[in-house]
């Protein structure tokens, strides 16, 4: 084992437990650590898988926005320091059943299937060939998706600015 | 730091002593350095309650400059200072906040009474129904600077003053200051 | 990293997957249930990269995936907090039975 | 108006006040159910616009306890000294003046903490600076302290 | 000069001589983080003292000068105190949260250092994301910082934590924007790349005016993102005492201070990094004589001493200038400068099409 | 292993020389996220073992300027805050797509220009449209 | 007037909250607390609460004799002392009706206006502190150090002078006073140039405290403010021009109006009655009379029965002495009014609505010291 | 355009007035010389240091130098003494004409309340109290603040 595999199967570990406890935890702003946590160490992951950029984008879009975002929408809703309540015995059950048979299913299939690895000249996914490869019109080009994601990105701010500071109604 | 300085007040505490009862400066060199540490970086609290609190300010101004020791850090929360400086009459009705406050403070912690009010009510110690007739009623004091206002060179001088008491007192041990009575 | 055998990040990305379902259900308030939807979208990325990395290392699909899916799930996260600080705004509450049992 | 002429409108105006002067001012002294009638002509009567309450005090004349009221005018620039006198030494109480000055709200608090004169429809009487486990009130003359209170 | 692979050569085959080859691994893993470490600590003592030096200079005054020569071993003594100082959790804390924030601070401000640049060849992670991977992991102390600012259970440190959340986030992107401008013109987002780029002139020297107004951009949002003043709103002292650290004592609240300057001491190699050339002599195209002489400078001498130009700069802003309040900050970014980053990014473009710079 | 790697560095020494073990990118991050995680232990562990401590109730209690705390500070908060950092979420990642793109700005050309244009007059529409509904207004 | 009109795009409220501010707190200059309520950021309501330093003086007064309290008066305003005991000792010698020497009555005023300086000066050391600015604090107090040297090589005290007594004043000024006075003051003009450079035209400086902390002319007269912070509303009220003493009515200069109501109002108010007060001392400096220092008084004195109402001009408003006096050589009660305490009222109305970063702004502006509000 | 151009103005109005600030910091910072007026106190306190003659530090009874006094035990400076930091105890001495005489036994004065108020003087009719100009005064007891001040075997004065 090399440490590169050490370090990996840390990070998994790490990433399993942060998770977990995000949704186990019953303070809701310890969760949302907990959150980011797991993000940081899913961050670690791609770095090790040698995807820069992706784990570049993970914390920018995802520690830098996404759980600031949570959090504020936290300190706006909740009182931050109680306990959650506790969960309805019902869909504990359904979500407790559920979670542990498609685990099982799907680790079954893991195991039995074949990877097989295609192609032969790897492509580094530096931020350059990705650029490339963003702004190009040809097969593997992706310039509509680019050009698709500012108007998603602007639906997007539009719509929650709309929903944001819709009045509220009596 | 010399700790011989003339003008400084003698220290009448127990200054620490080697097997053969000799007053010496350094016992451990762990006890110097901290003390070294501790008496060279005395941030105090900016806390002033009247008009010694404007002296306090000056002392702090470009003309004084008590930054030139190193005191110049003032925190507002107590949780990160090492010094109350009681500059001003200290009320009834303040007794508690400030006795809170040096509670609150993390050890080692040191107190300086300045000017006549914080030291004994000063100008109101007679006929006032409300002033604290020394703050060493509340909280244990270090150092007494006297002067209603004590001007800023006064104040440095206790400032030093308490420097040699850290040097001279040991490292490891809360002293237990006299507390003479307890407040209302 | 070569060394870590595909399945074992499959198996890392599908427990992820799954515990964010289970706290997906198990939770009734809706901000950690968005959460738990976060650590399922990463569970899939984590997926995407490791095939793009292990399987297809000639194109970068899986790289343009995961960030197509980040960017989504930064616009979802944002749409669905602005509608759950309204519904919250409206019902006082962000329990989802509580907001369940209210009519709209 | 100077003080003169201060003095003979204010005896022509209120003859159920007591009219006189002190050193600095023409003084009235106002009955008590009259204060806010009487104060509020002051202050809106063309003539004389007394708007502005710079001193509002209370002097304990054993046993009586009596409220003092400095007026002037910012238009007119004239001064005067309104008093109301309370006999009730327990519980002495009287009107307020927030209505007609604001300035009164923070002057009657502490009359009311250092004499215990209680103003009616006073928005927020308090003991503002002694703290209401404050026993006493300090400035009447027969106030003891023999804990606090280390006479010369 | 000394090179650097003398002595790390010597060091590997000292303790290869003695340990085994697992063991003289980890130990030349722990003796290259005790080397950062030192650097940082070092340059961080040196900026406190700058600062306070600084301060006093400029507030008519000598500052520090009775602890050691001409005060220097003030910050030391200071050290010394906090580390002796009790640090204690106060009870009404979120105990996990309120320990936990200061490690990670801590921690992400070091992060950000790995892909600088100190030297020609002393760099330690030479990633193609170079710059983005800073940004990004400054980004993540923000949440560091509201974690602190929430856990102490003080009212003080919760509006502290989320003025200094709001203001992080919002600067991050003129920050970005500004970035970008240069990484448009020299088209990598390595360090080195960036830095190689710059041998025939710094980029603020040669990329016109949109290149300085970037700096200019860069030199404000990140001063709002090390929370300095004029933008210093998470404590500011005036309003809430201590912002976000009110609660933490000791070394605790010492982890704080030096992540501040840690923080600065990143921004700082970034802006000399991606403007002023990094460890780059200054060069006049065409004048060989003057060129040559700077060439003697060492190169980590003209790397700090940019850095110190950059720490002077936002030193001087501090003592010099009112804070702003909350939404005056808020408005200058989003009214001011995030549209005028991007429309200097668009401009930026142009030029690097055209090929008008030099 | 980077080519561009020279080897005079310390840093890079050590890793040049596992070559086979790691790769640079975690090393570097892991050693400087140890020594600043060990480094916060030790410092805080230092001050535990040899500072003095003391307790008394009040200490435990948060400081509000000596005066004891009315009500809970774990509230729900208004936040003013909270419309920014959804406006920042959303650029946020548009200048995450910037990246890639201003690395190959000068290959690309013209076309890459274009794309931009339209890629920033997006932005501008969404920051606009968030000053008309006073989304960037503190409240 | 960025207050007003900003319309609030999220309407709802949350939990408010209480917040105290002070008595431990760096910007309220001393231990003044206000409990305010906030919602968010914004002031829902402030509550002051006072006390925190009373120490009695009034009661005090009751049981020492005139002279003695007079000299309790300079720890009130302490940044005022020489106008308190002025105030003081006008009133002693209106109900004695003694003559003060032309010499005594100049140098008051002198030491008044130069007291004024220094307060101005400190104020606006700290008003740029308060917005978050430090240098300036530092050059406030140097050139406010500079006149204390001058207080203090005549007076003896830097801060808590018991200079001015009834009847003329406790000593000579020196004899190289006029001069002194004159190397100073050309100083201190040259400093309220640098202030300006530094802080007045500092744009960041002004879009602090322009339309916050707005207090109509109507209100400030019916709470009953005083000083610059009235003037600042547009409220004629100097007393220096209204009820002359010591021979201001011989005097020439301006009252300070500002009809703009809000902080920058006031800041500009406050500075130019620096240039105000030095234009004041010039024109007694060129003639100081010669003579004595100090009328003949008993050893102990004792008033007239009746009442005294003495009011003087301090650097923060009006300053009110009244003494009832029982023919005793002890009074039988004073009452100060005092110029905080009823700029305080200002407090509250102000601030309603604004945020946390505007009520230390108009805080600074008004200028309270805590001692004159509590006594 | 034309709001374009208010817009820049602004900025660069903004800017103007933020460089003038600089200015005269970066001017306080390259002039140390001539603009620091830092006093280093503990250093000066031999040389440069300026404590004006009136400075009221301390009461002092001035003794000349047969180690004589001129106070009488009049008690009038403590009566004067608005809070009470003067106690003079006398002693009641035979004269050699067989007469009691009231001489000074203790002159005591509590540094710790003083408030320098001068009024002491003032009352004094022997001018036998001055105030000294002395600041360093700190003590670590407050007890060591309570002093004697005529100097062990003082007389008065006779008079000439
Ligand atoms: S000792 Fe004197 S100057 Fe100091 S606070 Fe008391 S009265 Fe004021
Ligand atoms: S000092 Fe003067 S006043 Fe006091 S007792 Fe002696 S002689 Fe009398
Ligand atoms: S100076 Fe004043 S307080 Fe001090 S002893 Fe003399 S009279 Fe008393």
């Amino acid at each position: 084992m090399s440490a590169s595999t050490i370090i990996f199967y840390i990070l998994a570990a790490l990433t399993l437990t942060f998770g977990a406890l995000t949704v186990f935890s019953r303070k809701i702003f310890r969760a949302a650590v907990f959150l980011l946590l797991s993000l940081i160490c899913i961050a670690g992951i791609y770095i090790l898988m040698e995807m820069d950029f992706v784990a570049a984008l993970q914390i920018v879009i995802y520690v830098g926005g996404i759980v600031v975002l949570i959090i504020f929408s936290i300190f706006l809703t909740q009182k931050a320091g109680e306990r959650l309540p506790s969960r309805l015995p019902k869909r504990l059950l359904w979500a407790i059943l559920l979670p542990v048979a498609g685990l099982a299913f799907s680790s079954w299939v893991i195991f039995n299937h074949p990877f097989a690895q295609t192609g032969t000249a790897p492509i580094e996914p530096t931020v350059h060939n990705i650029g490339l490869q963003l702004l190009n019109y040809d097969q593997y080009g992706y310039v509509l998706p680019f050009e698709a994601v500012s108007i998603l990105l602007l639906a997007s701010l539009v719509g929650s600015i709309i929903i944001a500071m819709k009045k509220k109604q009596q | 730091m010399d700790v011989k300085k003339d003008f400084l007040p003698d220290y009448p505490g127990e200054a620490y002593k080697d097997e053969n009862g000799k007053t010496s400066f350094i016992v451990t060199s762990v006890d110097a350095l901290a003390n070294w540490g501790r008496s060279n970086s005395l941030w105090p609290l900016s806390f002033g309650t009247s008009c010694c609190a404007i002296e306090l300010m000056s002392t702090v101004s470009a003309k004084y400059d008590w930054s030139r020791f190193g005191f110049e850090v003032m925190r507002a929360s107590p949780r990160q200072c090492d010094l109350i400086v009681v500059a001003g009459t200290i009320t009834y009705k303040m007794a508690p906040v400030l006795k809170r406050l040096y509670n609150q403070m993390p050890e080692p912690r040191y107190v300086i009474a300045m000017g006549a009010c914080a030291i004994s009510g000063g100008p109101f110690f007679y006929n006032s129904y409300s002033v604290v007739k020394g703050v060493d009623n509340i909280i244990p004091v270090d150092v007494y600077i006297p002067g209603c206002p004590p001007r800023p060179e006064a104040l440095i001088h206790g400032m030093m003053s308490l420097q040699k008491k850290i040097m001279l007192s040991k490292a490891y041990v809360i002293e237990k200051k006299p507390k003479e009575e307890e407040d209302k | 990293m070569e060394q870590v055998p595909l399945t074992h990040v499959l198996i890392l990305s599908s427990t992820l997957f799954f515990l964010g379902i289970y706290g997906f259900f198990s939770r009734r308030n809706l901000i950690t249930m968005l959460m738990s939807i976060e650590l399922i979208l990463n569970s899939i990325n984590i997926n995407f990269v490791a095939f793009n990395k292990y399987l297809y290392p000639h194109q970068l699909e899986g790289v343009f995936f995961t960030l197509f899916i980040i960017t989504v799930a930064a616009a979802e996260v944002s749409l669905s907090i602005a509608i759950i600080i309204n519904l919250f705004r409206r019902f006082n509450t962000i329990d989802i039975e509580d907001t369940n049992t209210l009519k709209f | 108006m100077n003080r003169e002429e201060l003095k003979s409108y204010l005896e022509s105006n209120f003859s159920n006040c007591q009219v006189s002067e002190t050193f600095d001012f023409p003084l009235l002294i106002v009955p008590k159910e009259e204060l806010l009638s009487v104060a509020g002509k002051l202050k809106n009567s063309s003539e004389t616009l007394f708007d502005f309450l710079f001193c509002e005090t209370a002097v304990d004349r054993n046993p009586n306890l009596e409220v003092v009221y400095h007026l002037t005018s910012t238009t007119f620039r004239h001064d005067m000294e309104m008093k109301v006198i309370l006999e009730d030494r327990e519980n002495p109480e009287v009107e307020s003046v927030y209505s007609l000055w604001q300035a009164a709200d923070l002057f009657e608090d502490e009359i009311y903490d250092m004499f215990g004169i209680r103003f009616a429809n006073h928005p927020n009487l308090r003991r503002i600076m002694l703290g209401d486990e404050w026993q006493g009130f300090p400035l009447r003359k027969d106030y003891k302290d023999d804990v606090n209170i280390v006479t010369l | 000069m000394i090179q650097f692979s003398d002595i790390t050569s010597w060091i590997h085959e000292t303790l290869s001589g003695l340990l085994s080859p697992g063991l003289t691994f980890l130990a030349e893993l722990v003796l290259a983080g005790v080397a950062v470490l030192a650097m940082v600590l070092v340059f961080v003592v040196i900026f406190v003292y700058m600062e306070r030096k600084v301060a006093g200079f400029m507030q008519l005054r000598y500052g520090p000068n009775r602890v050691g020569i001409w005060g220097s071993l003030q910050v030391i003594a200071d050290v010394f105190k906090l580390l002796l100082k009790e640090s204690f959790a106060p009870d009404s804390v979120d105990k996990l949260l309120f320990n936990l924030a200061p490690y990670l601070v801590l921690a992400v401000s070091f992060m950000a250092l790995a892909p600088i640049s100190w030297a020609p060849g002393l760099q330690m992670w030479d990633t193609n994301i170079g710059v983005l991977f800073i940004s990004a992991v400054s980004s993540i102390g923000v949440i560091g910082i509201l974690m602190a600012g929430w856990s102490s259970n003080n009212k003080y440190s919760l509006i502290g934590a989320m003025r200094s959340g709001a203001q992080i986030v919002s600067y991050e992107l003129s920050a970005g924007l500004s970035i970008l401008a240069v990484v448009a013109m020299c088209g990598s987002l390595s360090v080195h790349d960036i830095i190689q780029s710059q041998a025939d002139g710094w980029w603020i020297f040669k990329g016109h005016l949109p290149i300085i107004f970037s700096f200019v951009v860069y030199v404000i949002a990140s001063t709002a993102e090390c929370n300095r003043a004029p933008f210093d709103l998470a404590e500011a002292e005036s309003e809430l005492t201590a912002g976000y650290h009110t609660e933490y004592s000791g070394m605790g609240f010492g982890i704080f201070y030096l992540t501040e300057y840690i923080n600065m001491l990143v921004v700082a190699m970034v802006a000399s990094t991606v403007f002023l050339g990094g460890w780059l002599p200054f060069h006049i195209y065409g004048f060989e004589a003057f060129n040559h002489v700077m060439n003697f400078i060492p190169s980590w001498i003209w790397f700090f001493g940019k850095i110190f130009f950059i720490i002077f700069l936002i030193m001087w802003f501090r003592w010099t200038f009112p804070r702003l309040r909350i939404d005056q900050l808020l408005k200058l970014e989003w009214k001011y400068l995030l549209p005028l980053s991007i429309v200097n990014l668009v401009i930026v473009a142009f030029i690097t099409i055209m090929g008008w710079h030099f | 292993m980077n080519s561009k790697v020279t080897t005079d560095s310390l840093l890079y020494y050590i890793c040049a020389l596992n070559e086979k073990v790691l790769i640079m990118g975690s090393v570097s991050i892991i050693v400087l996220l140890f020594s600043a995680l060990g480094f916060a232990a030790l410092v805080l562990a230092i001050g535990k073992i040899f500072g003095l401590s003391s307790t008394n109730p009040e200490k435990g209690q948060p400081y509000e300027c000596g005066i004891e705390t009315k009500g809970v500070t774990w509230i729900q908060f208004n936040v003013g805050y909270y419309l920014y950092s959804l406006v920042f979420l959303v650029f946020d990642v548009e200048i995450v797509f910037l990246y890639p793109w201003a690395t190959v700005l000068k290959e690309v050309g013209m076309v890459a220009f274009v794309e931009i244009l339209f890629f920033t007059l997006f932005l501008f529409m969404g920051l606009l449209y968030a000053y008309k509904k006073k989304a960037l207004t503190w409240m | 007037m960025e207050n007003q009109d900003i319309s609030l795009p999220l309407e709802e409220q949350t939990e408010e909250f209480v917040v105290n501010i002070g008595p431990q707190h760096p910007s309220t200059h001393g231990v003044l607390r206000l409990e305010a309520t906030l919602d968010g950021e914004t002031i829902k309501d402030i509550l002051p609460h006072l006390g925190y330093i009373h120490r009695g003086i009034e009661k005090m007064t009751e049981s020492l004799g005139y002279k003695q309290s007079i000299y309790l008066t300079s720890r009130m305003d302490y940044l005022s002392a020489h106008i308190n005991n002025q105030a003081c000792s006008l009133a002693v010698e209106k109900a004695l009706q003694v003559e003060v020497p032309e010499r005594a009555k100049a140098i008051r005023i002198i030491m008044a206006e130069l007291q004024r300086l220094t307060s101005h000066e400190l104020w606006w050391g700290s008003c740029a502190m308060d917005i978050g600015a430090v240098t300036p604090f530092f050059l406030g107090f140097r050139d406010r150090e500079r006149i204390l040297e001058i207080f203090e090589a005549n007076t003896g005290n830097r801060l808590t002078m018991n200079y001015i007594t009834p009847g003329g004043v406790m000593q000579d000024v020196l004899p190289s006073f006029v001069s002194d006075l004159k190397t100073l003051l050309v100083k201190v003009k040259g400093y309220l140039a640098e202030y300006d450079t530094l802080i007045t035209g500092n744009i960041i400086f002004q879009r602090r405290l322009q339309g916050v902390g707005v207090l109509p002319k109507e209100m400030a007269i019916s709470l009953g403010c005083t000083g610059p912070t009235a003037r600042a509303s547009g409220v004629s009220c100097d007393v220096r021009k209204y009820h002359p003493y010591d021979g201001y009515e011989k005097l020439e200069f301006k009252e300070i109006l500002n009809d703009g109501c809000d902080s920058w109002a006031r800041y500009l108010v406050r500075m130019e009655e620096m240039r105000e007060s030095i234009y004041i001392i010039e024109q007694l400096l060129d003639n100081l009379p010669e003579g004595e220092y100090r009328a003949k008084m008993k050893g102990v004195i004792k008033l007239p029965a009746g009442e005294y109402y003495q009011r003087v001009e301090t650097a923060r408003g009006e300053l009110g002495v009244y003494i009832v006096s029982d023919g005793t050589n002890k009074p039988y009660r004073m009452k100060f009014r005092t110029p905080c305490y009823s700029n305080l009222a200002a407090v509250k109305p102000i601030n309603v609505g604004a945020k946390i970063g505007d009520l230390m702004a108009s805080m600074a502006t008004i200028d309270l010291v805590i001692p004159d509000i509590d006594r | 355009m034309k709001t374009v151009l208010r817009y820049l103005q602004e900025v660069a109005l903004a800017f103007r007035s933020l460089w003038s600030g600089l200015r005269l910091t970066l001017y306080f910072f390259t002039h140390p010389r001539k603009e620091i007026i830092t006093e280093q106190y503990p250093e000066n306190r031999t040389t440069s240091i300026n404590i004006p003659e009136r400075f009221a530090g301390e009461v002092v009874l001035t003794h000349d130098e047969n180690n004589e006094h001129k106070c009488t035990a009049c008690t009038l400076c403590e009566m004067a003494c608005p809070n009470g930091t003067i106690k003079i105890i006398s002693a009641q001495v035979e004269t050699e004409d067989g007469k009691k005489k009231k001489v000074l036994d203790k002159w005591v004065y509590n540094l710790g309340m003083c408030t320098f108020c001068a009024q002491c003087i003032d009352a004094c009719p022997q001018n036998a109290i001055t105030m000294k100009n002395s600041f360093e005064l700190s003590v670590y007891n407050r007890s060591d603040l309570i002093k004697t001040l005529n100097k062990p075997g003082s007389k008065l004065k006779e008079k000439s």
